[in-house]
């Protein structure tokens, strides 16, 4: 019990982070950071998805099977994005 | 597979047949609301041998039609429509869910020692999704008919097509879910429910493929799901996301349906290859070579197959440099297809070898299999495919690999499993003449569309050159044969349901947890969870088949 | 709210952990499955966000990122909510479990309240793609056309998960009324907590990929 | 060897009237040698495997210790060979993708369901391609509708012809005669009616082919009109660049890149002014989207084109 008592703390300072977070990424957003504000976005948005997924959603405490399934979308979503820009990034 | 439950004693025609999944319960609701994996199997089956019946007489008729070079019985509208249902049909109402579908359900419970699925309602309910997305389809045939071809190319099927591309489209949609449960149902029920002792390289390499194969369905098809969306919202509101009049570009879409639509030749091939290593092994009496290869082959085809969907658009107006890519890693999902083939080979190298119905569909398989597969190096091949992507050469190798390929293993599937399913035995003599007919009338329709190909003549054409017209009479003259060759296997099938004598237990007396159940198996497939206790295909201590 | 031993075990599993690991597996293949059925339309986004920037981003400062802040602060906090539920859930607290379902469904109402006055926004700006679509260019390089897909984009990305939303409150629904006839298995409330906070994650990447694309 | 002859004679290899041709064919021979070897292989093992350990005089046998060098073998062996076919294609491919810098640019239209051609030197044709033998040839190809495909099997060239975009194919015809022109990307009802004849003369013959042009303009001259006539001088030179030796160049544009002014960068500055603006000029000019057709699209652009055989100084006025 005492775990799941822990789990509590751990949610609101998940939480709290989250919000920092969306701060941070409307905040970069005001500032003008040229090609660098789409990476900057999208790496704040992943910290956020990735607190989100390790604690809200167990992924921590999850079984090995189950972070490789998670894992496993993630990498076929990439094999699609990646392969198909270096067709559209390479047209003349 | 050494089992410690008892064996079960030969059953010798009794009277009626022992309680088992077809005599319980006999109501029309017994069957629509049934939960039990075998006899939504059923429903599969009748349901896919419906639309692989729809599909196949579309292509009787066009072939027939390509008799003469003008065409002999159809105006082009309905020739395209003709062609595009076969695609429609065939694809994603018969292939794909064929072995899956059909056997998987069947057998993935009883392979892994388990009394059902893990998600008994989303197996039915995926029946019913696709039932639903069929009948759409089945309407968007006869309400307008549909002209795109099965690849729906967009900026023809979202701005120029006059046809029912919308019912159409929504029928791929759902019917993809039906995939997707199937697949998800597949996956959590290999994982979770095998049978004690049944540890991952103990596994049946059918469930192997299956497992491959669920995961080419669960990752592809949303994909599929979500491009064909884009494609009704396009269609139906003309706001550009595909066609280039409208700023949007029509590669993505390519891109988009073949990253699913490549995936899901493996979503054919490999269940196939998953029966063909289950039979080879049983009539050759010997354990398959090179177990883990073959098992690891499957995961690898899996994998790979995603890496490789841009070799579809080499002449597209992709960039040279994407084309260069995407050849390169084509060539690497050849090499554990090719793995299989040797290991299935060296199966045989001092084997005991009885060629039996399945063992005729098996050894086919890897024949037509092997051509089929060497062809397409000529596709993966980027100065090659210039010349015969979109012809005739295309039509005949992805024909190679899914009917040569999948039809034929998934027939050796149900010939091999029939007196599990059914607990009757069809005709050996039949069965024997039917796989020799589509053999031949196989290879009769195909192969002269290679030559046709590669002399230039492009597929989907209702009229063609003269010169073009003694190749197209030998393919045309190859389909009545194959049409009547698959019209066999129905009567002669049908017919042992009522007259076959009574199967047993074993009858082919082939390793594997399905063959220690009674035939047909009991709703509960087994009384006590059996325990497994030795490595798969241990056939040097079987006895031989009774149909020896 | 139902204790553990009487969960319901359905036939085809010998024990409860069994059924209850399965479940979890299936609702992570689910969860997959979304990720490549959002994936399509992410590709198309990243696709026409390469090929046009300056249309993008002034389609993007039309939006109000105001709004979009605070409906991903009020999604975010859905989410704690939701994870509060769950953990109510596994401590067998029925009571504290469905007053956080019952906060999580408030936050989501609230969260479809603000975009449906968006949308409306948007409906009056004459936003929406289609023949009543009215744009007209503020700077050289930007092109109604594309400003139109962006829309185009942005209404199927945002509806879609809307849609994922609307039936993520009516699976709440349920677990509530389930968990009043006490008919609630621990197992059902983290399957739908997952998908609630996958969908939760699908807004944080679309949050920044729509409203704050250009500089405002 | 052209239709005429080939017309109801059974044929089991096509014409081979390109240079491209040949390179096809000989990778064409190695695959099929490859194939040959080890389908016969495959199915020659299994005819023999299935006699001689037939189950009559085969007993069943305890099974052989796996051997891992045989599973190596067969991996290591096909993946070799996939490389060097990987190459090869490769190398033929990267061919189609580079005409020679003297190819005679020919313009190619594709709709529902017919080919519209344009030479340089003005001649129009529809559903047949005249070249002369012995020349590269370049077909700069876009279509008014849907994807079509332009396809001539002797010349063994492919490639899809997009809405929206210019796509190019090129070959160097050999043998003087007539082949097939297929659509080979499946374009609607009519698809099988988009067929044509490519007609390859001798340079002589092609050249009296040409003076018989019924305008007797060439899509210069036609591009100079309809230069004047859409305005287009009214800018270019002063408040806009000049297209002086502009075509083939590399443009500096306001965002920092640089790009090659080909034929698809004239085609999408005409069509789509905004997207590519050149650095230190205003965005001022309209689109001509709607206004002229394809056809009249590609007299303007061989027009611009023109202008790179007598660079003009670059006018100094700039706004």
């Amino acid at each position: 019990m005492s775990q799941e008592a822990a789990s509590i703390r751990s949610y609101l300072a998940v939480f709290a982070a989250l919000m920092v977070l969306l701060g941070a990424t409307v905040g970069a957003s005001l500032l003008d950071l040229g090609f660098l504000a789409l990476p900057v976005a999208m790496a704040i948005a992943s910290v956020k998805a990735f607190l989100v997924a390790a604690i809200f959603m167990h992924l921590r405490q999850s079984s090995s099977l189950i972070r490789l399934i998670a894992c496993a979308g993630l990498f076929w979503l990439g094999i699609m994005l990646m392969l198909t820009m270096s067709d559209i990034l390479t047209r003349v | 597979m050494n089992v410690s439950t008892q064996p079960l004693p030969v059953v010798t025609e009794p009277r009626h047949a022992p309680p088992n999944y077809l005599n319980d319960g006999y109501s029309v609701r017994s069957w629509l609301l049934t939960l039990d994996h075998k006899r939504i199997a059923i429903l599969y089956m009748i349901s896919i041998t419906l639309f692989f019946f729809i599909g196949g007489a579309a292509a009787v008729l066009f072939r027939v039609h390509l008799l003469t070079p003008t065409g002999a019985l159809f105006d082009p509208g309905t020739y395209n429509k003709l062609f595009t249902i076969h695609g429609v049909v065939m694809v994603f109402f018969f292939l794909i869910p064929s072995i899956p579908a059909v056997m998987g359900n069947f057998l993935v419970p009883l392979m892994i020692g388990a009394k059902d699925l893990a998600f008994p309602r989303l197996n039915l309910a995926s029946w019913y999704v696709y039932m639903a997305g069929g009948t759409l389809t089945g309407y968007a045939a006869i309400a307008g008919g549909i002209d795109t071809g099965w690849t729906f190319y967009t900026p023809y099927s979202t701005m120029f097509s006059n046809t029912n591309v919308i019912a159409a489209a929504t029928g791929v949609f759902i019917t993809g879910f039906s995939s997707i449960l199937t697949g998800l149902n597949f996956i959590a029920t290999i994982h979770k429910m095998r049978a004690p002792g049944l540890t991952w390289f103990r596994l049946p390499l059918f469930i192997w493929a299956m497992y491959a194969t669920s995961v080419i369905m669960v990752l592809g098809t949303p994909v599929l799901a979500m491009t064909v969306s884009l494609l009704g919202i396009e269609r139906i509101f003309h706001v550009g996301i595909f066609d280039p009049a409208l700023g949007g570009d029509p590669l993505l879409f390519q891109h988009l349906f073949w990253f699913y639509s490549h995936p899901a030749v493996y979503i054919m091939i490999l269940p196939s290859m998953g029966v063909v290593s289950e039979i080879i092994p049983c009539f050759a009496r010997k354990r398959p070579f090179g177990y883990k290869f073959i098992a690891m082959a499957s995961v690898a085809i899996a994998m790979l197959g995603f890496f490789v969907w841009g070799h579809h658009m080499f002449v597209s107006g992709q960039s040279m440099y994407g084309g260069v890519v995407f050849s390169f890693l084509s060539f690497f999902v050849a090499i554990p297809s090719a793995v299989k083939v040797f290991n299935w080979t060296a199966t045989l190298h001092k084997g005991s070898i009885s060629l039996q119905t399945p063992m005729l569909y098996a050894l086919g398989f890897i024949g037509l299999f092997t051509f089929g597969g060497l062809t397409g190096l000529f596709l993966a091949c980027l100065g090659v495919d210039i010349h015969v992507t979109g012809t005739y050469f295309i039509v005949a190798h992805f024909h190679y690999i899914m009917v040569g390929g999948a039809v034929m293993g998934y027939l050796g599937a149900i010939h091999f499993w029939w007196p599990k399913m059914t607990g009757r035995v069809y005709s050996e003599f039949w069965g024997r003449i039917s796989a020799a007919i589509i053999f031949v009338g196989f290879n009769l329709t195909f192969f002269p569309q290679f030559i046709l190909g590669y002399l230039g003549m492009p597929r989907r054409y209702y009229a063609y050159p003269p010169e073009f017209q003694v190749l197209n009479v030998m393919s045309t003259a190859g389909a009545s044969i194959l049409g009547l060759g698959f019209l066999l296997p129905l009567i002669y099938l049908l017919w042992s349901l009522k007259y076959g004598k009574r199967a047993g237990p074993n009858y082919w007396k082939a390793t594997g947890l399905e063959w220690t159940t009674q035939s047909p198996p009991e709703t509960e497939n087994f009384e006590t969870t059996p325990e497994v206790v030795s490595e798969p295909y241990a056939y040097e201590f079987m006895e031989l088949g009774n149909a020896d | 709210m139902q204790t553990e031993h009487t969960d319901i075990l359905e036939v085809q599993f010998e024990d409860v952990e069994q059924q209850r690991s399965t479940s979890a597996l299936g609702m992570w293949i689910f969860l997959c499955t979304e990720i490549m059925f959002f994936g399509g339309l992410f590709l198309a986004y990243c696709e026409y966000r390469h090929l046009h920037p300056e249309s993008f981003a002034a389609a993007s400062s039309r939006l109000d990122w105001m709004l979009g802040s605070i409906n991903t602060a009020i999604l975010l906090t859905s989410s704690l909510t939701a994870a509060l539920a769950v953990r109510a859930a596994t401590l067998r607290s029925a009571g504290t479990m469905r007053f956080f379902l019952g906060a999580t469904i408030v936050l989501g109402v609230a969260f479809l309240t603000i975009k449906g006055f968006e949308y409306h926004t948007d409906y009056q700006e004459g936003l929406i793609p289609g023949a009543s679509f009215t744009y007209s260019a503020s700077q050289p390089a930007v092109q109604p056309r594309e400003v139109e897909m962006f829309f185009m984009l942005y209404f199927i990305m945002t509806g879609v998960h809307a849609f994922h939303m609307i039936v993520g409150i009516v699976a709440f629904f349920i677990l509530i009324s389930k968990s009043l006839r006490n008919t609630l298995t621990v197992q059902t409330v983290e399957n739908t907590g997952l998908y609630w906070h996958f969908v939760d994650v699908l807004w944080i990447f679309l949050f920044p990929l729509l409203y704050l694309v250009g500089h405002h | 060897m052209g239709i005429l002859l080939a017309a109801g004679h059974f044929q089991l290899f096509p014409d081979q009237a390109s240079l491209f041709a040949n390179d096809v064919d000989g990778l064409f021979f190695f695959l099929l040698t490859i194939t040959a070897f080890f389908s016969i292989l495959i199915a020659g093992l299994i005819v023999f495997f299935s006699v001689k350990y037939r189950r009559s005089v085969s007993p069943v046998r305890p099974p052989p210790p796996e051997k891992m060098w045989l599973e190596l073998t067969w991996t290591i062996l096909p993946l070799c060979i996939c490389m060097v076919i990987f190459v090869w294609g490769a190398r033929v491919f990267a061919l189609a993708f580079h005409p020679p810098a003297d190819a005679l640019d020919i313009y190619v239209v594709g709709k529902q369901w017919m080919w519209k051609v344009q030479h340089p030197q003005g001649r129009r044709e529809i559903n047949e391609l005249h070249i002369p033998a012995g020349r590269p040839v370049r077909l700069i190809m876009t279509s008014q509708d849907v994807i079509h495909d332009f396809f001539v099997p002797a010349f063994r060239v492919k490639q899809d012809v997009l809405p929206g975009r210019y796509t190019s194919e090129w070959f160097q015809a050999t043998e003087p005669g007539e082949y097939h022109l297929f659509c080979a990307q499946y374009c609607g009802l009519s698809h099988a009616d988009m067929i044509g004849t490519a007609v390859v003369m001798e340079p002589s013959k092609y050249a009296a082919w040409l003076a018989e042009s019924p305008s007797g303009k060439s899509m210069t001259e036609t591009g100079e009109a309809l230069y004047r006539q859409f305005g287009c001088n009214a800018c270019h030179g002063t408040k806009a660049p000049s297209l002086a030796g502009l075509f083939d160049s590399n443009v500096v544009l306001q965002n920092g890149q640089t790009v090659r002014a080909d034929e698809s960068y004239l085609r999408e500055s005409i069509l789509a002014p905004r997207a590519k603006i050149v650095s230190g000029y205003q965005t001022i000019m309209p689109t001509y989207k709607g206004q002229m057709s394809e056809e009249q699209l590609a007299q303007i652009i061989e027009y611009i084109k023109s202008l790179r055989a007598f660079r003009e100084p670059e006018p100094e006025k700039k706004q």
